[in-house]
């Protein structure tokens, strides 16, 4: 039995599940092909466009994206008898997607910066002039959720965004970038993913990162079965396994918050229940989500 | 080239090189292109300020590439090839060497070096402050290094041009009185000028193209190019997106075809044929200003070459971003890591140079030909194929990756196998982008030559291949190394393309140090790419070996 | 062998530039014969190279065509590509490949043709030898003076065995030693390998000791073709006249029943009468007439000329001589004449043009 | 104006070839006279073109000096470069730049010199008109023939005021009317410009009518300098005697006292001496004498000589005859002779090198 993953996790994480799945069902191989959500999913629309799409399984960043595959009609669904171990929120009703971990935005910060941010008012804040840059959703899916999700919030809204332009803040590439900037100290302060501030800090780079206190957003990394999957059995057997108290154990040495509940954080989180998570409509986001990016453009005088 | 009779199937194989190549891809676009538009939604991203915008953006900066390319390339081709300055192999060989560093690897050096967190800057005590604005966030900056990145390309193609250049026009120059400045304005200067504009165009095409540089240094200052908008638009993938894609990459395709036909005007009524045996190469004796312009040389190289490289470096040695170089921080442990613990680095590196030298030798083989009967025959269907050849390469990566998905995804008709998947679907899409960069040098050279010397080794009784064999390949040999030097170096950093057409097994370097980078491990991803820098260094070094097994002049770092 | 034929031969270039008019080579009609030799002579730029490229194949005809026996090599339709001809030319610029050795260069055609090894290096050698470059085999051709490239090239050419050999100016760079041993080896190569051969010289001494036939072009028109004696003796029209040769052209009036060739008495009469303005020889209407140099002598029973100048040329003088009523000659003389004096002389003959 | 004085001149490219050894150029000394006009000989391949390159100052000199006055302009440790010279030169290779026009190229050395306007365009069309090249103003180079191109080298030659004029077989491409032409126009920007001028050229005829002084090289050396008629008439040894003229250089047994101009009878009685083996003139030690065809005539009262071959010439025929001892001798004759014929002839002079 073989299988195709179409993943945008980073690849030792990719391969790290592909590895443990395969442990857990010998006689599946899986093949997988990894790459930045927007070129993943380039690659699979223009294969479904040219009549023959490889993958059986994709695993992305963000539930939106998946959202939209639904609408379109491309998603295979499928009752995952794991979903009970999940809040209602983290899936598809029609089965056809699956939250398997949450990747959340909070700020990070340079050591060496002057002020210690505690919540996402604290970058519109005069300190904090000229030093904030954040992804910008033209390039990053989650970063786009980051920005929906923090509008949504009545205290901050667009307003929120406005202040921070005009407070000098920057909307740059992906996290990665934001990432790169915060620790050589081009910025001071940054709305990043998580596990990357966490996991540099541990290697010793000068960073902290902070839960702020409004709450975060979150990307879950869903996974969906495809309409025209080749290997449908194997498939549901990944779902199942990614879903499974045993796969979600792997997103947690990972270094990843676990979307099961009953799991207790990685290494370098604080409590969960700290971390507040924000709620998002992935249906709504969709919906929403040109007027949105406009919106952001608009205010960041992304042309 | 004589007007009379090249073979009939010339015509028709540079054609079928370009059908499977350009058109086919080109047309599977449009196809998917046209079925989004139906909607009518697509096309209103024609009247979209940002469009507009991005438009004026990506021909500023590619323009302004274009001329920091031209001036510094064409500076070290000249003083290269036509001077006595003393370490000319070891410059030619250094000046090489930025192609091989990513774009955005070299993005992410200047942004570093010209940053608050310079070591350069820091030891100056002249590193801005903390959160500074960054001077290369601008058009400038793309331009800049756009510039810096594509000036190989110019270099290449203006050296192999001057390796042709006759020393009696030059004396001739000279004894009516003409200054060595004058000579070189009057006579060299106008002489190069296929090989100029070639340069130029290759140049111009590779900055509109280019991903890599505005997505470091222009979307932090809001600054859109055509390529990082076609790459938005697949971000938020929906019904439309071919569509827009497809009206985006048309508008690439023009500004590439207008370029392509002011190079065809701005060639037209030139007649540069040389005539008669070129003989020996002029030589200008720089006298006192040679060390002046030594230094000059070595400082742009030091600026250009070095500085990026040790960044690279210096950021494999320490295990995350900002940690400072020190005795304490520096550890090997990641080039350990990408070289015995990570498998994919081998097969990457084993497929890598595998695509380039195929791509490289592979274009060599379809340029060739085409190069002679494009110089050979100008005209409409001549401007068709050059347009055509151009194309590709003046697309985004990705755009052409999503052509080339659409072409090959199903099974082959006839065959019914697929090579989607497979490491050729690569090849084939490296064939298709790189045919222009390949073709301009090889076709300068054939506009230069004198016509007789293949007149008479048709006389000799030698048919086209074989004359092609014993007489043109090495007569255009200087720029067919050029050719395939640049090819293989293009390739083997590859990242756009095969980022959309890889899969298990075939991985690329640059989709490895891509996703290296990607997935945090910057220090790996550094210790990848100077790995592959070394690489190809050993691989030139190599060559520079065997050297006299070799044609003479086909090592463009040689004189 | 066959035999060459060119039919109504027409080549413009198209693009003209201003004040000239017409095509390079225009109706050019010729059958050589067989095994023939064929100098091609005419003043620069009068479209000889454009023939040679015509029959070689290089250039199209925009009209009329060459025939080789039964087979058509061109016409403004369909061209046979020169490298199906077998035939092998000397380029006036040479066309040397520059990669190539001498003894490369030279061999090449031989290559082609699956000769290698020894026959190959014997060949080789042995046209070396002909142009006395063997010590040269090895030097590129950047290394060379030009009298040695043009060797080179003439190696090239006589190494093969072709069916037709064109030679376009073969010998314009090399010393008068070496063209002697030259045009022996042409003589030689021609008789030994029954080639057709054109030859395209501005040596008129040349064209004559080598030539079967020789042909005169002028203004892309052939003038006239006709053997080397033939042609020299009895050329036709003006232009051909002062090509051929070095003689002056004077204009006489003669009786129209004088034929062409003309003797002493009469030419006697023709000046005569011309300057007194009677007498029967003075009256006919007036005539072009070629008289050569050797045909003009010292002689004291001759009319008196008056010298205009007179240039060293190492065995002779050549003198030009003012006639009577102004006209000028042209004669040769073992001794100097100082300017101005007026000696008599006599003029042998006349051909009527 | 100055003197060229070339010292000692020597040069060698360093990479020999096999089997030749020795410079390309080696200890050559020369005084030119004051605007002389010097014609240098030799065979092709001797060094003329790496002379005229050294003192255009393309080439740097192995040994020895080149001045010019009291400026040395070239030794083996520095060179002046060629664009202060103030020289023209004719090149081998014409040297045209293919980017410009036909004027532009003959136009660039006064463009140089800051001439433009009218008085550029009045010297250049006066240049071309001279070349008769009137009507190619506007072509390139590369639509050109190979004769019109050699005009177009020649027009940007004398479009200049130079100090020194070089010009390496400026005339070999062109017909022999043009040839003529140009040499009165030679002669002409001569006598206006008043500047020294080298020439080398491989037709004698025009070496002698032009040149003030004609020097003779071979393999690198230099041989003789001297008037053109001084060596017509007295050349030094073997090599200058072949070259110069067409004599033949008999071997013949001369009395030590005759001196080196010798008359009939005294070749007469050496030829016939050395057949018997006795006789005061056929005892003297072997010596080389040249003996020109035009010295040589038929005449009933001569010596009888089998005639070998009879090549048409046009004006005459040239022969090759055998004397009786077998060596061969060369002459002109005016009509033919059959291949074998016995004739006698008188020699009326000879030279002993
Ligand atoms: N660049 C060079 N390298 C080595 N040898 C050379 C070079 N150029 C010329 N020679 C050699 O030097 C000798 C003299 O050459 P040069 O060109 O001066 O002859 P030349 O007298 O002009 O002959 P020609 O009448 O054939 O033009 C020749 O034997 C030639 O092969
Ligand atoms: N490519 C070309 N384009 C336009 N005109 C040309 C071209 N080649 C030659 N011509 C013209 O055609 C005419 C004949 O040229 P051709 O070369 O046949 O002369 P030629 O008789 O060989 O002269 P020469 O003795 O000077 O070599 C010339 O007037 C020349 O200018
Ligand atoms: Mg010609
Ligand atoms: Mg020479």
């Amino acid at each position: 039995e073989s299988l195709v993953l179409y993943t945008s996790q980073p690849n030792e994480d990719a391969q790290a599940t592909v590895d443990a799945f395969e442990a857990a069902n010998p006689g599946v191989e899986v093949e997988w092909v990894r790459e930045g959500t927007t070129k993943i999913m380039a690659k699979l629309m223009a294969e479904i466009e040219a009549g023959n799409p490889v993958a059986d399984v994709l695993l992305i960043a963000d539930t939106v994206t998946m959202q939209r595959l639904k609408e379109a009609g491309q998603l295979m669904p499928y009752k995952s008898p794991e979903a009970s171990a999940f809040e209602a929120s983290l899936f598809d009703p029609d089965g056809t997607y699956y939250s398997t971990k949450m990747i959340t935005t909070g700020i990070i910060y340079n050591t060496s910066a002057a002020m210690k941010p505690a919540g996402w008012e604290d970058l519109a804040k005069p300190e904090a002039k000229g030093l904030v840059t954040m992804p910008s959703p033209l390039t990053s899916g989650a970063a786009l959720i980051h920005a929906q999700t923090l509008a949504g919030i009545g205290a901050l809204g667009w307003d929120y965004y406005e202040a921070l332009a005009e407070n000098g803040a920057t909307a740059a590439g992906g996290n990665g970038g934001v990432l790169k900037s915060v620790a050589t100290g081009e910025k001071a302060y940054g709305m990043v993913v998580d596990f990357m501030a966490i996991r540099e800090k541990a290697k010793g780079a000068p960073v902290e990162f902070v839960f702020p206190a409004e709450g975060v957003s979150a990307v879950t990394e869903p996974v969906a079965i495809l309409r025209t999957a080749k290997n449908p059995d194997a498939a549901k057997k990944f779902v199942d396994f990614l879903l499974s108290e045993e796969g979600q154990q792997v997103a947690v040495t990972m270094g990843y918050i676990p979307a099961r509940n009953g799991l207790a954080l990685p290494e370098g989180f604080p409590a969960r229940e700290v971390v507040k998570v924000l709620p998002v409509d992935a249906a709504a986001a969709v919906k929403n989500s040109d007027a949105d990016l406009k919106t952001f453009s608009g205010i960041f005088g992304t042309n | 080239m004589s007007g009379v009779g090249e073979p009939a199937w010339l015509l028709a194989f540079v054609c079928g090189a370009v059908f499977l190549l350009s058109v086919l891809p080109l047309i599977h676009l449009g196809w998917a292109g046209l079925k989004g538009l139906e909607g009518g939604e697509a096309a209103s991203v024609l009247l979209e300020a940002a469009t507009f915008a991005a438009l004026r953006n990506t021909l500023v900066a590619a323009a302004g590439g274009m001329v920091i390319s031209l001036v510094v390339g064409a500076l070290f081709a000249f003083v290269v090839a036509l001077t006595d300055i003393r370490g000319k192999l070891a410059l030619s060989f250094a000046f090489m060497l930025p192609m091989m560093i990513p774009p955005q690897v070299t993005a992410l050096a200047w942004v570093e070096m010209s940053g608050p967190s310079s070591p350069l800057l820091k030891t100056l005590g002249l590193a801005p402050p903390l959160g500074s604005p960054q001077p290369l966030y601008s058009l400038a900056g793309i331009a800049l290094l756009l510039g810096v990145q594509h000036a190989p390309l110019v270099f290449l193609a203006i050296k192999a041009g001057l390796a042709t250049h006759p020393r009696d026009g030059v004396e001739a120059a000279r004894l009516s009185g003409a200054s060595p400045w004058r000579v070189f304005r009057d006579i060299v200067l106008p002489l190069a000028c296929p090989a100029l504009i070639a340069g130029g165009a290759i140049a111009f095409i590779s900055g509109i193209g280019n991903f890599g540089i505005p997505a470091i240094l222009g979307i932090p200052a809001s600054i859109e190019t055509l390529p990082t908008l076609i790459f938005a638009k697949f971000a938020s993938f929906g019904s439309s997106t071919f569509g827009e894609i497809a009206v985006l990459s048309t508008i690439i395709a023009s500004i590439s075809a207008g370029g392509l036909l002011l190079q065809q005007r701005a060639l037209k009524g030139r007649d540069y044929r040389l005539i008669g045996l070129t003989g020996a190469r002029a030589a200008f004796t720089l006298g006192r200003l040679r060390i002046a312009v030594e230094t000059l040389l070595w400082g742009t190289l030091a600026l250009v070459l070095v500085a990026p490289l040790l960044a690279l470096v210096a950021s494999s040695l320490v295990p995350a971003y900002g940690v400072p170089l020190t005795l304490h921080t520096v550890s090997l442990q990641a080039y350990g890591e990408v070289l015995f613990r990570q498998t994919v680095t081998l097969t990457a590196l084993k497929n890598s140079v595998f695509l380039a030298s195929a791509a490289a030798v592979g274009l060599l083989v379809i340029a060739l030909p085409a190069g002679y009967l494009l110089a050979a025959r100008r005209g409409r269907v001549a401007n068709l194929l050059a347009i055509l050849i151009e194309i590709p390469y003046a697309l985004p990566g990705i755009v052409l990756a999503v052509a080339f998905i659409l072409a090959f995804a199903a099974p082959l008709p006839v065959i019914g196998v697929s090579i989607y998947g497979t490491i050729w679907i690569i090849l084939a899409a490296y064939l298709s982008s790189f045919f222009a960069v390949s073709l301009k040098p090889v076709m300068s050279a054939f506009l230069q030559m004198d016509p007789s010397l293949e007149e008479a080794a048709r006389l000799a009784g030698a048919g086209f291949l074989r004359r092609m064999r014993d007489v043109l390949l090495p007569l255009v040999a200087p720029a067919a190394g050029a050719s395939v030097i640049l090819v293989f170096l293009i390739a083997a950093n590859e990242l756009t393309v095969s980022a959309l057409l890889w899969s298990a097994g075939t991985q690329t370097l640059g989709v490895a140090i891509f996703n290296l980078d990607d997935s945090g491990s910057s220090n790996l991803a550094s210790a990848l790419s100077v790995l592959v820098v070394a690489v190809v260094i050993g691989l030139m070094a190599t060559l520079e070996v065997l050297a006299k097994y070799l044609p003479e002049g086909v090592l463009p770092w040689r004189n | 062998m066959a035999q060459l034929i060119l039919n109504h031969l027409t080549k413009d270039f198209g693009a003209k530039g201003p004040g000239e008019g017409g095509p390079a080579v225009s109706d050019v009609s010729l059958t050589l014969r067989k095994q023939g030799f064929l100098a091609l002579l005419g003043p620069s730029g009068c479209g000889k190279t454009t023939v040679l490229r015509m029959i070689a194949g290089f250039e199209q005809p925009t009209d009329g065509s060459i025939e080789f026996g039964e087979c058509r090599l061109s016409d403004a339709v369909r061209v046979l590509p020169p490298e199906k001809r077998n035939m092998a030319m000397v380029f006036q610029s040479y066309a040397l490949w520059p990669h190539m050795t001498v003894a490369e260069n030279v061999g090449y055609p031989l290559k082609v043709r699956r000769i290698s090894g020894e026959a190959w290096r014997s060949r080789v050698a042995e046209a070396l030898s002909l142009v006395r470059l063997t010590a040269y085999a090895d030097r590129r051709p950047s290394a060379l003076s030009g009298g040695q490239r043009q060797r080179v090239a003439l190696a090239r050419c006589l190494v093969q065995q072709p069916d037709i050999v064109l030679l376009d100016e073969p010998l314009a760079n090399l010393d008068q030693h070496l063209r002697k041993a030259m045009e022996e080896t042409f003589r030689a190569f021609h008789e030994r390998s029954s080639a057709t051969m054109i030859y395209v010289t501005h040596d008129q001494a040349e064209a004559m000791a080598l030539a079967t036939d020789v042909a005169v072009m002028s203004e892309g028109k052939l003038l006239q073709v006709a053997p080397p004696a033939d042609i020299y003796a009895r050329p036709e029209g003006r232009v051909v006249g002062s090509l051929i040769g070095r003689g002056a052209i004077v204009r006489l009036r003669l009786p129209e029943k004088a034929g062409r060739q003309l003797d002493w008495p009469l030419l006697q009469a023709a000046l005569a009468g011309r300057r007194s303005g009677h007498g029967h020889a003075g009256e006919g209407p007036l005539s072009d007439v070629l008289i050569r140099p050797e045909q003009v002598h010292p002689d004291s029973g001759g009319m008196p000329m008056r010298v205009l100048s007179s240039v060293f040329e190492g065995e002779r003088s050549a003198l030009t001589l003012a006639l009577p009523d102004g006209q000028s000659l042209k004669a040769y003389s073992n001794k100097a004449f100082c300017h101005g004096t007026e000696v008599p002389f006599v003029i042998s003959g006349g051909w009527r043009l």
